[in-house]
């Protein structure tokens, strides 16, 4: 009798957390995109400036979203573009080169960083800054430095992904290379690497993810609440993320609001499509595309 | 040869440099916040108010609002996630459990700062209203959003560690006809005790890390909250509401005694974690 | 493999920078003469009462020549006084007078264009519209803690406040509260435009908020008698007022001095006068 | 069983031992094998058969936690070597002892790329040369009349039989004087294991085949002679 009603409590419980848990998940995305999709238009993204000479760069865009669309879009490149190469080295050096005391070592000091907030990463970017900016003038929190920082954020990532794919590879074709006289290196090049780009490949698109939504790195950093699109590494920027945080807190009239509910379903749709872009790099065979000759 | 070893100093080189960061920030934190730790200035802020009007600048309220807001946050979450890692591995049917694992998986990719916006648009208006006290922002706000964002990632680490049971006992328990969830009870809960402990460990990281969502929901009042519809602030939302551009004010100087505390605290839970895996292993 | 994906993403990097250098070096004419074949970078930060203002002119004179950028952040006060002495932006606003400690420190210049004033706001359901100076620094200091009190509902009163850095909180600290204390209880937001939002959202709040910023989604309240609008600051019959200042450290020069001349400009003082200032000119 | 005009010994080994962290699976084996012979290795499964070819290219040395004693020497280009001397080149002992698998091991990409994979990793990159080696060693190793014309397929595409007869081929671009063969025929139909067995017995006109075979039939038709490890002895006969 007693266990009938533990056995049903359970039950209800798990079912209970599941289905609140999922209707909080749907009222949160579907509050936002019913506020926010009839928002979405040309003149959200691009204000009053026609959209051709906002992308060719020939008019800045004043009012609308293109900005900050594209000063995160340039943050991302850049702070991928810097995380990426040390981070897939570091990561072969741990899987390939590492053993026993110093493998563990290193991926303690990795998980450390992993787990740093990152409005502690943003407040070392600062420092940074500031610190350079004794010696050289030209250095302020910039779009540099919120890349510079965003890279060390998802450093750690890139590397333990790196690593994990490189290690799942089965020993037979680890074995391969070698047996016919390749050297380590080549061995790495040609056949461990390229057999575990699938799962770098999702591993950096959710480092670009990552890159995109985070918020508390560029509030220190260099972002600030208008400044159209960086002239130069060394400008200050805009980008989505903040643009939400800034609207939440101080919008000024109610097309203002409205912006920001665009914004966010923007982003969110961003976030949704690099996620199943990682998704199906993940779980299908991508070596076939890559192989072919 | 040369191009072997080359690669290798270069492979080595990349590891170095990353690993080297992990120390750079605590250096860099211990280095512009040193003039605090001499005469054990230090510990006197953990313990003292902010108010600069009186030249008081302790990080203790802030201490407070983390530990609250993460405490309370996991309170919801927890028991929400064990829940619903339950029902994913064990008590849903097949179909409903992928459908509810995919979508899991799809917001842990949500933003942040959306929770944050969707959290000052419907979940502050609606605590106010409901509970007629304060003005929405407030602890119990935040942790209800917070809970939301870091559910997702312990449910996923749950989940693995349920699945990943190995089938033998599995077997025997189905073979002794256990039901699902006595399977679950006598089965896959004790087995994966650690599994879930390192989860909620992480997840308190998570939550401590998080600076969005209370800078957004809980209201930054500088007291030390007394019921969870107090405002409150956070270290993380403390010291993006203090940087400053001078190395000189004493304000300026508190947020590195923040941004210390969180990396120590953080780099506390990592070092648990690892000593649960290693005590595990010998286990098994 | 490796080094080709590498080198293709530092080369598609490149290219995306270069490209942005390419395009925007091509010189367009502008038709704000004052800054015609000028280009450059200007970086504004600090005060947040002043950035309505410092938007609508770096709109103008961007939209006439797009070889300028004017990036514009918050802060508060303090922040803009130290991020212009420590030479981190080119203007650093404030919405009070630098001290004589800050200006000799970091050699600032000072701008004032533009007087405002500072005014307490609550929610317009609220029934309570005026208040007298105790009445106020009783409500912050946290002891009258229901509006019932005040003749209002019987409901808690949710103060807002802004951070240290905030010149428009050191005004109001100074010159209304007579440096009372405020309740560390009190809600913290992070600049005027975030006090308005909070306060338009909260039926029971209560802050306080730059004359210029006040619209119908808030209602002023009225302090000792007086209301709290842009004539009354004028003709001297509301106290709390303050001076909006532009800083520099030293003498500016080229673009930014031409900035500063905008803001002093018909053009810029038109501007202020929009955004609900007072210009001095 | 037939023997060869010239009897020269080719490789041999020196009171060898190899352990798996304590475990200890070859004992103090001394063992000649003559040139121009296949010399099959039988013996229970788990008594470290595989492990003794990858003595010959030094493969184990991948693995970790496995160590070895003893010495080995083969005979290369005339010259006797200690294989384990410092002055080795790894890739270049590996390159004159090629190694197959038990299970065919073709790297995810062309037939062609396949067989001039191990030209590329030693660094012959001449067009024309490297055209040559593949259809040469693919005629070797019988399988250039199926594949001539689908030589830029994924060798993945191919049957069991073929993939195993490309690694075949892949092993032999490089001329290499040893073939290490692990149970090249056990995941094989009859049919296919036939070709290979006749493709090795061409093949021992240049090289030395060491092969595994758990087959005893196969070993009468085409080993020249046999060697067994068991618990703690080898017999060589």
């Amino acid at each position: 009798m007693k266990e009938r009603f533990i056995e049903i409590f359970i039950k209800s419980f798990a079912w209970l957390s599941g289905l609140l848990l999922l209707s909080a998940a749907f009222v949160i995305i579907g509050f936002l995109l019913v506020k926010g999709v009839p928002t979405l238009s040309l003149s959200l993204i691009f204000g009053d400036t026609s959209p051709a000479d906002a992308l060719l760069l020939r008019r800045q865009v004043l009012t609308g979203l293109f900005p900050a669309m594209a000063g995160t879009c340039l943050l991302v490149l850049l702070s991928v573009g810097l995380a990426t190469p040390v981070g897939l080295a570091a990561g072969i050096y741990l899987a390939e080169y590492s053993r026993g005391n110093l493998k563990s070592f290193f991926s303690l000091f990795y998980d450390i960083l992993a787990g740093v907030p990152s409005i502690v990463i943003g407040l070392f970017g600062f420092s940074l800054a500031i610190s350079l900016h004794h010696y050289v003038k030209e250095i302020y929190p910039c779009l540099l430095i919120s890349a510079l920082a965003l890279a060390f954020l998802v450093l750690p990532y890139l590397i333990r992904t790196t690593q994990f794919a490189m290690e799942s590879i089965p020993s037979e074709t680890r074995l391969t290379a070698p047996a016919l006289g390749a050297t380590k290196l080549q061995n790495i090049a040609y056949v461990l690497f390229p057999r575990s780009l699938p799962g770098i490949a999702s591993g950096v698109i959710l480092a670009i993810g990552r890159c995109a939504e985070d918020t508390a790195v560029i509030m220190l950093t260099g972002v600030v609440a208008a400044a159209g699109i960086p002239g130069s590494l060394l400008s200050a920027y805009e980008a989505l993320p903040f643009y939400i945080y800034y609207i939440s807190s101080q919008y000024r009239d109610a097309y203002e609001l409205q912006t920001g509910y665009g914004a966010a379903v923007i982003l969110l749709i961003i976030c949704a499509c690099l996620f199943l872009a990682a998704f199906y790099l993940k779980n299908q065979l991508m070596d076939r595309m890559l192989y072919r000759q | 040869m040369k191009r072997e070893c080359f690669a290798e100093t270069g492979f080595l080189g990349a590891a170095v440099l990353s690993a080297s960061l992990t120390a750079l920030i605590l250096i860099f934190m211990l280095f512009l916040g040193f003039p605090l730790f001499r005469g054990g200035c230090f510990f006197t802020l953990l313990t003292t108010p902010w108010n600069p009007d009186k030249g008081l600048f302790g990080i203790y309220p802030m201490l407070a609002g983390t530990l609250s807001i993460v405490f309370l946050s996991l309170c919801w979450a927890f028991p929400l996630s064990l829940g619903a890692s339950a029902l994913i591995s064990v008590i849903a049917p097949t179909g409903f459990a992928k459908f509810c694992k995919k979508t899991v998986q799809m917001l842990t990719g949500i933003p942040t700062v959306i929770y944050g916006f969707v959290g000052v648009f419907l979940l502050v208006p609606f605590i106010r209203e409901m509970f007629a006290s304060g003005s929405g922002m407030s602890i119990l706000s935040a942790s209800l959003m917070l809970s939301m964002v870091i559910s997702p990632t312990m449910i996923l680490i749950f989940t693995d560690t349920f699945e990943s049971i190995p089938a033998s006992y599995s077997a025997a328990a189905d073979a002794l006809g256990a039901s699902p969830v006595q399977k679950l009870l006598y089965v896959i809960l004790p087995y994966s005790r650690q599994g879930i402990f390192a989860g909620l460990i992480l997840s308190v990281g998570r939550a401590m890390g998080d600076t969005l969502i209370a800078l957004m929901l809980a209201g930054n009042a500088v007291a030390v909250p007394g019921s969870i519809l107090d405002s409150a602030r956070t270290l993380t939302a403390h010291i993006a509401l203090v940087i400053a551009a001078d190395f000189d004010s004493i304000e300026f100087k508190t947020i590195f005694a923040a941004g210390l505390v969180l990396y120590v605290f953080t780099t506390s839970l990592i070092l648990l974690v690892r000593i649960i895996g290693g005590m595990g292993m010998k286990n098994r | 493999m490796r080094l080709d994906i590498i080198k293709r993403s530092f080369i598609l990097t490149g290219i995306f920078i270069s490209f942005f250098f390419i395009v925007s070096s091509i010189a367009p004419a502008g038709t704000i003469d004052l800054f015609t074949s000028e280009k450059g970078d200007i970086k504004i930060s600090g005060g947040t009462a002043h950035i309505p203002v410092m938007k609508d002119a770096a709109k103008q004179i961007m939209e006439h020549n797009r070889d300028i950028r004017i990036s514009i952040a918050g802060g508060g006060s303090g922040v803009g006084i130290k991020q212009v002495g420590e030479g981190l932006v080119d203007i650093g606003n404030s919405g009070r007078k630098p001290t004589d400690d800050e200006i000799q420190k970091y050699g600032l210049k000072l701008f004032q264009w533009a007087i405002d004033g500072v005014g307490v706001i609550v929610n317009p359901q609220n029934p309570v519209k005026a208040l007298s100076k105790t009445q106020l620094s009783e409500i912050f200091a946290g002891k009258t803690t229901v509006w019932k009190a005040l003749g209002g509902p019987d409901k808690l009163i949710n103060v807002y406040t802004r951070d240290n850095s905030s010149g428009t909180r050191e005004v109001f600290w100074e010159k209304a509260l007579d440096k009372g204390e405020i309740t560390d209880k009190a809600n913290v937001v992070v600049s005027n435009g975030a006090m308005k939002t909070a306060v338009a959202n909260d039926p029971y709040g209560i802050g306080y908020v730059s004359v210029g910023h006040m619209d119908n989604s808030t209602a002023p309240v009225i302090l000792d008698g007086a209301e709290p609008t842009i004539d009354n600051v004028k003709n001297g019959s509301y106290k709390i007022a303050r001076g909006l200042f532009s800083n520099t450290k030293g003498e500016p020069k080229g673009l930014v001095k031409k900035f500063i001349d905008f803001l002093f400009s018909p053009e810029g003082q038109q501007i202020a006068a929009k955004n609900g200032f007072i210009p001095v000119k | 069983m037939t023997e060869n005009k010239s009897n020269e010994i080719k490789i041999k080994t020196v009171n060898l031992s190899f352990y798996y962290n304590r475990l200890h699976v070859l004992k103090d084996i001394s063992v000649e094998f003559p040139e121009r012979s296949i010399s099959a290795i039988v013996g229970p499964s788990g008594q470290g058969k595989s492990t003794f070819l990858m003595i010959f290219n030094r493969l184990w040395e991948t693995i970790p936690d496995a160590r070895m004693e003893g010495e080995a020497f083969i005979r290369l280009k005339n010259k006797w070597v200690n294989i384990y001397d410092r002055s080795i080149s790894l890739p270049e002992l590996r390159r004159s002892a090629g190694m197959v698998f038990q299970t065919p091991n073709p790297l995810p990409m062309s037939i062609f790329k396949n067989i001039s994979f191990p030209l590329k990793l030693s660094g012959v990159i001449e067009k024309q040369a490297v055209d040559e080696k593949v259809e040469f060693a693919l005629k070797q190793a019988f399988l250039w009349e199926e594949v001539k014309d689908r030589l830029s397929d994924d060798a993945r595409s191919l049957s069991g039989g073929q993939q195993q007869r490309l690694c075949i081929a892949r092993a032999l671009t490089l001329d290499p004087e040893i073939l290490l063969l692990d149970e090249p025929t056990s995941f094989l139909d009859a049919g296919s294991g036939q070709i290979i067995e006749d493709l090795l017995l061409s093949l021992k006109e240049s090289c030395t085949i060491l092969l595994i075979s758990h087959y005893m039939d196969q070993i009468r038709r085409i080993a020249d002679r046999v060697m067994e490890l068991s618990g703690d002895t080898s017999n060589n006969s």
